[in-house]
């Protein structure tokens, strides 16, 4: 065979569907740029999509029918809730897999063959409690999140990092994955007062929460992780994003570094839209499965698992990792990421966090 | 005479201002075929409704063989032998013919568990097959019951009300659109089997002719309230009858 | 006192977008005696059709909204009456229901292939600025979607009883052969039916979309709450939509805000079930009458 | 008036009509007898554009009416009123009339003329506001019929209109049908109600089996001992059940 | 007649043995997606008794697989055996199915459908927020497929195997139910309750019997996914999955014995065929769906009766014609 095939899973169509396109397609970009430099092990690669309609029991089929049909890896899928469900497979076939999911519990499983291409909100997340600490002196703060494992994973390691930092929760505010009215959740932040709001929601409902959040003057400082300020939220919102900070590993506004600046370009070329970072997390995935190939030299699933663990690769060396980036022995990523905050319209880098 | 078969008390039932029966209370006796008449609109189907656990009655109190059923529901009264029909069709229009009639009999066949496990026709086939037949429905034994004719649905409708072998029937108009001569077949059939098995019927029918000769007993409902009661013959000479009902 | 205040205003006006909805499952099942399952994207599509004509075709915004609404006439009105009621409408309300649901789908993945699978922002049709009603916020737009939605249910009851045209799609509703023996038109009527239900359904879509943001999947929850207003209110009378709809918005806006956020979801249908058992005709509906 | 030529016709792929010709002269009231099953509401759902011809021709003054909608016969002035219930369930009673009319132009008219059927039913004025539902079986009729006498038809096609009318109505409902037909107004009648109804109808017509039998002065049949014996009431020979 | 019933049982001893042969050779996907087939065919027999025979409309169904999933999920990591955790978990479907239905005493048709689409969503509000005993959002993993000593169903195929056997013994049962008086009973509930009644049927009983007897079904469709997925969460027991086993019931036939079957093939593997066609399969599937409502709006088994007519139109001639006429 002169080709090798990854099996691309992710949610093309229902909830979560912004988020799979975006990785389906900076993953086309890699797969392009990959398959223009000769392939992987000069194979070129052939990349079968798989939709998950964002079910999980379906995401689970799909990756089993991805590996029978011969996938060598498998890249996806973005929503924990799938993910959860879809990475035994791919463990039971010893079959490596690159994740676009945050949620903690997906690098507690034990699971050899995942492997994040974000960190896991047990670290992104930390990585804030300075900000609150430090930069804002918050005494009593509040949390508004979406009730699904991604948002579930993530309030619960920010109650923790609140409570090891002496500040103290004074709202606790969930909300629905596809939610529209924020009217009483604002309200209820309101009149509790907290000194920030820590927000924690897919891209839609951080914008609709933004937009109903201006509404109702919500005065104190709003702060999330990855997609509070992604390029999408801000498109939403309009002014009303105006302020918000948020902690993210990825950004497409980091044009500073050389590589997204040019993935940037490129996408929005193509795809005559901004990049999000479940695009970048794609064409990193992409990436990594062909540098990491290579640096095994034969396409064995085992081998590639045990060369990730532990694993860093610099930029410098491999310019399309972008950022320099490690992964652990459980599949956890670190790299250095950023805190960006919506300035006049548009999402700027204040200030980046070494990689924890 | 003993315990009348049927009793009725003081039955009473209103829609919002609307007093469809207005206290109405009378006796049938066991074999008796007695005829209940009246203008449109008299409380004559509320009146059965109301008997038969359809409708609530407002007040009153109803007694089978002197057991006390109001409230009861219709499926227990049943059981206890009642049978009836509808003023309006009322088959399973997506079941066929045989179905129909032999739903009408398996309730009273075995026990609900036995049903279960029973044989699929709850062994009234034979006597399914000879009440269509009776009623000159052979051909249409396996036709859904819905594509039937007005009076080939009426028929089977009356087939229904025989299967289970009850003692007291409630015909609601049974005569209504079928041919005068299945409809004298069909008087016959009533006095054959009032005759053979003392079974009871109360009748309501606009077609005099189908009354006045079935019926050794009527009951004249106006508004709700018995107008007149008496024989046939009493009855055609009523003149308050004749002015509210008959006409000249 | 004034997050009271807030929550139950917020809940008035996100509940008359609901009721909104709602006009449109009351005024079929008057006019048609069936449920249409692709009610939510119905409401979805219209500002899409709107978006397309601004961003494709160029046309400026009150246009593309014009353009927007003659679409949805067209193909959810005309189209939807004649490819798919029409056909399916005589074979019985279970299997009209399913071919809306799955019209429903191929509306929504049409949307998402053609046109985005992510969230538009959609202007509104009037200022957003902040109304201070003794503490609380509203806008324009709120005030403007109450008193729209008034204005819908006072008009269309009274088209419906008043007229003899409202008349006889009642008729056709209830019992079509009977209509077609006496003369009406029942084919019409039915198209009366569903062009006034997709001129509705644009309104709503472009009331909504401003703050719902315009999405494929809109449609899903928003057509769910909606039917639950509905037949909260009363299925059978179209003033009951604009209670039941008010109702939901405001009791969803109290629970959230004061009892729990995480059983939000299970306040509608504790009320729905509620209400059917011990009203089925819902609070404003009239009972179906006699049966026996 | 109305000729039906050789007529064949059914529902779906099953066979009910096997070539009906009968013609009946303007201003004479025919009426139809047979067994149950033998056709007559199916004659009529033919004639009133409701069921699917096979073949054969259907005239309605010398015109080929064979296979026009409702609405078209309507419109050539024939109105039908069918066996069984036939109301709007949740409308009123006055709306219900209304309907009747709905296809005049002339409103006003139609106002008037159910003002006149009101006098002759006095039921309906009384419950003008009701639900048509909630009517007894009876009352329903009563409308049903009062509803086919809005228009300034032709032809009117009715069937077995005597079902759940008190006697008094009955009679009522057929001199209501001569007076009609002394105005020049055709009509055909199902009856099972048939001693009656022969008795006053000019012709009488026996179907059979979806075949015209006889068709006859209605005196004649009335006479004639073999239809007596067979559909008129006379004994047939049958199994007994028990 | 009897030779018909011959045809048909030829005809179904001929698809036991294609089922048997199916799978063999066949990746794990493959086999995969004909063990779901399997399950949703159970599900669907279940409305199908519910809805296609005694003509009560339910939306829960998923509900109840979810029920049976998780009890057996919960019995079975407790280190219990599937034999002994099935047949609680049928045991709770049934009580709760007895439960959902008194609501349909009261209201029917589309309140109906209401009340049973506010228990689905009610059902996974509580698996989703009570995190302590269901896993909450995060859901179940690792629920171990039963091994009954000399027969282990922890590959693919002898599950499928498994399956098949539960899934024929299921049908053999309701095979049984539909063809005893007591799917007369359901019929006639459908039918003309009122009527049904006056005739001594308890339709009360029934009616509770039909919801009872179908959500079984669908708890016994949940006992299999349990073992088949090795993972359960809330979201795949969601409203949307009831509307998919609704839509397996109408698009198959409502009311027919076979109807399930086809119904829950083309639901299940139409997307699969379809799959090539990329991003644009959901949306020729709705429309495939909308169009075969269109042309066969009672469900797929009436398709071949349909083309037969096609081919061989046969007009039938009323049957009292043989009798001969009595007026000659
Ligand atoms: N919708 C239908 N589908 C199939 N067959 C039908 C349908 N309606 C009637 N039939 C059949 O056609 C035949 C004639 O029916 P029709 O209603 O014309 O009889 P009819 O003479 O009016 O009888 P009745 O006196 O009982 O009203 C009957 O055998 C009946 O079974
Ligand atoms: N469910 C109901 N709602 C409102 N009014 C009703 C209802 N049922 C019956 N009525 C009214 O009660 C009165 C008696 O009706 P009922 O049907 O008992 O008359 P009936 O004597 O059977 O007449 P018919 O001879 O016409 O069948 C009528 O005025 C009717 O309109
Ligand atoms: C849409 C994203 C916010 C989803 C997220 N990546 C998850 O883990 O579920
Ligand atoms: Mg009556
Ligand atoms: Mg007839």
């Amino acid at each position: 065979e002169d080709t090798v095939k990854l099996g691309m899973v992710a949610e093309l169509s229902g909830a979560g569907a912004p988020s799979g396109t975006n990785w389906r397609d900076g993953i086309k970009i890699a797969v392009e740029e990959i398959n223009a430099e000769g392939g992987i092990l000069g194979k070129k690669i052939e990349l079968g999509e798989y939709d998950t309609q964002t079910d999980p029991q379906v995401s689970r089929a799909l990756v089993q029918k991805a590996i029978d049909e011969g996938a060598y890896a498998i890249l996806g899928t973005i929503y924990s809730g799938s993910t959860m469900v879809n990475m035994l497979v791919a463990q039971q076939n010893s079959t490596p897999q690159f994740v676009g999911s945050e949620s903690p519990s997906i690098v507690q499983k034990g699971n050899p063959f995942v492997f994040r291409t974000s960190s896991g909100s047990q670290k992104g997340i930390p990585a804030l409690t300075s900000y609150f600490t430090g930069t804002i002196k918050a005494k009593k703060v509040a949390v508004a999140w979406v009730n699904n494992e991604f948002g579930k994973g993530g309030h619960d390691v920010f109650t923790q990092e609140m409570k090891k930092a002496g500040i103290e929760i004074i709202a606790d505010v969930p909300s629905e994955q596809g939610q529209a009215d924020y009217a009483a959740d604002v309200a209820k932040l309101k009149q509790a007062g907290p000194d920030a709001v820590f927000v924690y929601m897919n891209q839609e409902e951080s914008a609709r929460f933004l937009i109903e959040a201006k509404k109702q003057s919500l005065p104190m400082p709003l702060i999330g992780e990855v997609t509070l300020t992604e390029a999408k939220v801000v498109e939403l919102a309009g002014s009303a994003a105006d302020g918000a900070i948020a902690h993210v590993g990825l950004t497409a506004s980091a044009t500073d570094v050389p590589g997204i600046g040019a993935f940037d370009k490129k996408f929005e070329e193509i795809f005559k839209r901004k990049p999000t970072h479940d695009a970048i997390k794609g064409y990193i995935g992409a990436w990594t499965t062909k540098y990491v190939t290579e640096m095994v030299g034969e396409l064995d699933g085992e081998a590639f698992a045990e060369k990730m663990h532990g694993l860093c690769l610099k930029a410098a060396d491999y310019p399309k990792i972008l950022l320099d980036t490690c992964w652990d022995e459980h599949g956890e990523m670190s790299r250095p990421s950023f805190m960006v905050q919506v300035k006049n319209g548009s999402p700027v880098v204040i200030g980046t966090v070494p990689s924890n | 005479m003993n315990t009348p078969i049927l009793s009725v008390r003081n039955i009473g039932k209103s829609f919002g201002g609307i007093r469809a029966v207005d206290g109405v209370s009378f006796e049938v006796h066991k074999g008796e075929i007695l005829g209940l008449i009246g203008p449109n609109g008299s409380g004559k189907s509320t009146l059965f409704n109301c008997i038969l656990g359809q409708l609530t009655p407002d007040a009153g109190e109803v007694t089978v063989n002197g057991k006390n059923v109001s409230g009861m529901r219709a499926s227990d009264l049943n059981k206890l032998g009642v049978g009836r029909t509808f003023q309006q069709l009322s088959v399973f229009p997506k079941m066929s013919v045989l179905d129909n009639v032999i739903l009408a009999g398996q309730e009273h066949h075995g026990t609900m568990l036995s049903r279960l496990f029973g044989p699929g026709d709850a062994g009234l086939m034979a006597e399914a097959e000879r009440m269509i037949a009776f009623f000159r429905l052979g051909h249409l034994r396996d036709t859904l019951a819905g594509s039937l004719s007005y009076g080939q649905q009426k028929l089977v409708d009356a087939a229904m009300a025989f299967m289970a072998g009850p003692s007291l029937v409630l015909l609601d108009e049974p005569a209504g659109g079928v041919n005068l001569t299945m409809l004298a077949n069909l008087k016959d059939r009533l006095v054959a089997y009032n005759a053979e098995h003392g079974t009871t019927f109360v009748v309501i029918e606009h077609n005099m002719e189908f009354v006045m000769s079935l019926c050794s007993r009527i009951i004249v409902l106006a508004e709700g309230n018995i107008i007149a009661e008496g024989t046939p013959d009493e009855i055609r000479s009523n003149q308050t009858v004749i002015d509210a009902y008959l006409g000249g | 006192m004034s997050q009271f205040l807030q929550v139950l205003l917020s809940g008035l006006a996100t509940g008359s977008i609901y009721a909104l909805v709602a006009i449109g499952f009351t005024l079929v099942w008057q006019a048609a005696q069936t449920v249409n399952f692709a009610q939510g994207e119905f409401v979805m599509l219209p500002a899409f059709f709107a978006l397309a004509c601004m961003s494709i075709l160029g046309m400026p915004f009150w246009v593309a909204l014009l353009a927007g609404l003659i679409l949805s006439v067209v193909i959810l009105g005309v189209l939807f009456k004649k490819l798919m009621v029409e056909p399916i409408l005589p074979h019985g309300g279970i299997t009209l229901i399913i071919a809306t649901m799955a019209l429903g789908i191929l509306l929504k993945e049409s949307v998402k292939e053609f046109y985005s699978a992510e969230a538009q922002p959609f202007p509104a049709m009037f200022p957003n600025d902040p109304i201070d009603v003794f503490g609380a916020v509203l806008s324009m737009q709120d005030i403007f979607n109450l008193v729209l939605c008034l204005g819908i249910v006072v008009l269309l009851t009274l088209f419906l009883n008043r007229t003899r045209t409202g008349r006889s799609m009642q008729a056709t509703a209830q019992n079509p052969a009977v209509a077609e023996i006496l003369g009406v038109n029942v084919k019409r009527m039915i198209l009366y039916t569903f062009l006034i239900n997709a001129a509705l359904a644009a309104l709503a879509s472009y009331l909504i979309t401003p703050v719902y943001l315009a999405k494929f999947s809109n449609g899903e929850t928003l057509g769910l709450i909606a039917f639950i207003a509905a037949i909260v209110g009363g299925f059978n009378q179209i003033r009951g939509a604009l209670v039941g709809g008010l109702l939901i918005g405001v009791l969803d806006n109290l629970t959230a805000a004061y009892v729990t956020a995480q059983y939000r979801a299970a306040l509608p249908l504790v009320l729905l079930i509620v209400i059917i058992l011990v009203r089925p005709q819902g609070i404003m509906g009239t009972s179906e009458g006699r049966t026996v | 008036m109305l000729e039906l030529k050789n007529i064949h016709g059914g529902y779906g792929k099953i066979t009910i009509l096997n070539g009906v010709s009968f013609s009946i002269p303007k201003a004479s009231i025919t009426t139809v007898i047979g067994p149950n099953g033998a056709g007559k509401s199916t004659v009529f759902k033919a004639i009133f554009g409701l069921l699917n011809i096979h073949s054969g021709q259907i005239l309605l003054d010398g015109k080929d009416v064979t296979r026009q909608t409702p609405r078209q016969m309507i419109g050539h002035g024939v109105t039908y009123v069918p066996q069984g219930r036939n109301v709007v369930p949740q409308l009123s009673v006055y709306h219900n009339l209304e309907l009747g009319g709905i296809t005049a132009s002339d409103q006003a008219n139609v106002r008037k003329r159910i003002d006149m059927v009101m006098d002759q039913f006095p039921m309906l004025r009384k419950f003008s506001d009701r639900k048509a539902i909630e009517l007894s079986g009876g009352q329903q009729k009563q409308l049903e019929v009062a509803r086919a006498l809005l228009l300034d038809p032709k032809l009117i096609l009715i069937d077995e209109p005597s079902i759940g009318l008190s006697p008094n109505l009955v009679q009522e409902v057929f001199q209501t049908l001569i007076r009609l037909r002394d105005q020049g107004v055709t009509i055909l009648m199902v009856e099972q109600n048939a001693k009656s109804a022969l008795a006053m109808s000019d012709y009488g017509l026996v179907l059979e089996l979806g075949q015209t039998r006889m068709h006859d002065k209605a005196s004649a049949l009335l006479s004639d001992p073999r239809v007596g014996q067979l559909f008129l009431g006379g004994h047939i020979e049958v199994e007994h059940a028990h | 007649m009897t030779k018909s019933s011959n045809i048909r049982i030829l005809i179904i001893l001929g698809l036991l043995v294609l089922a048997v042969v199916a799978p063999i050779g066949q990746k794990n996907y493959i086999i995969y997606v004909l063990t779901s087939w399997l399950i949703f065919t159970i599900a669907a027999m279940g409305l199908n008794l519910t809805l296609g025979y005694a003509g009560q409309i339910s939306l829960a169904q998923a509900s109840f697989m979810a029920i049976g999933a998780y009890i057996t999920a919960l019995l079975t990591l407790a280190g219990w055996h599937w034999i002994v955790a099935m047949p609680l978990a049928l045991f709770a479907c049934f009580v709760i199915g007895l439960l959902l239905g008194y609501p349909a005493l009261r209201v029917k048709g589309h309140f109906l459908a209401f009340v049973t689409l506010a228990f689905n969503t009610l059902v996974f509000l509580v698996l989703r927020n009570e995190d302590w005993l269901t896993g909450g959002s995060i859901g179940l993993v690792g629920m171990p497929r039963p091994d009954f000593g000399l027969f282990s169903t922890m590959k693919q195929l002898p599950f499928y195997y498994f399956t098949l056997a539960v899934t024929a013994f299921a049908a053999l049962a309701m095979w049984g139910i539909v063809r005893s008086p007591w799917g007369r009973a359901f019929k006639a509930l459908r039918e003309n309750p009122v009527r049904a009644e006056s005739l001594g049927v308890d339709t009360r009983r029934i009616t509770l019997l039909a919801f009872a007897i179908g959500s079984t079904y669908g708890g016994l469709a949940g006992t299999l996914i349990t073992p088949l997925v090795q993972f359960i969460e809330p979201g795949s027991f969601a409203l949307a999955h009831s509307l998919r086993i609704l839509l397996m019931v109408i698009v198959g036939g409502a009311g027919y014995f076979f109807g399930p079957w086809v119904g829950a093939g083309v639901v299940i593997l139409l997307p699969e065929v379809l799959r090539f066609t990329q991003g644009y399969y959901l949306i020729i599937y709705s429309a495939l769906v909308i169009v075969m409502l269109i042309f066969v709006p009672s469900g797929l088994i009436g398709v071949g009766a349909r083309i037969r007519d096609k081919i061989w139109p046969k007009q039938q001639v009323r049957a009292d014609l043989a009798e001969g006429a009595s007026l000659k």
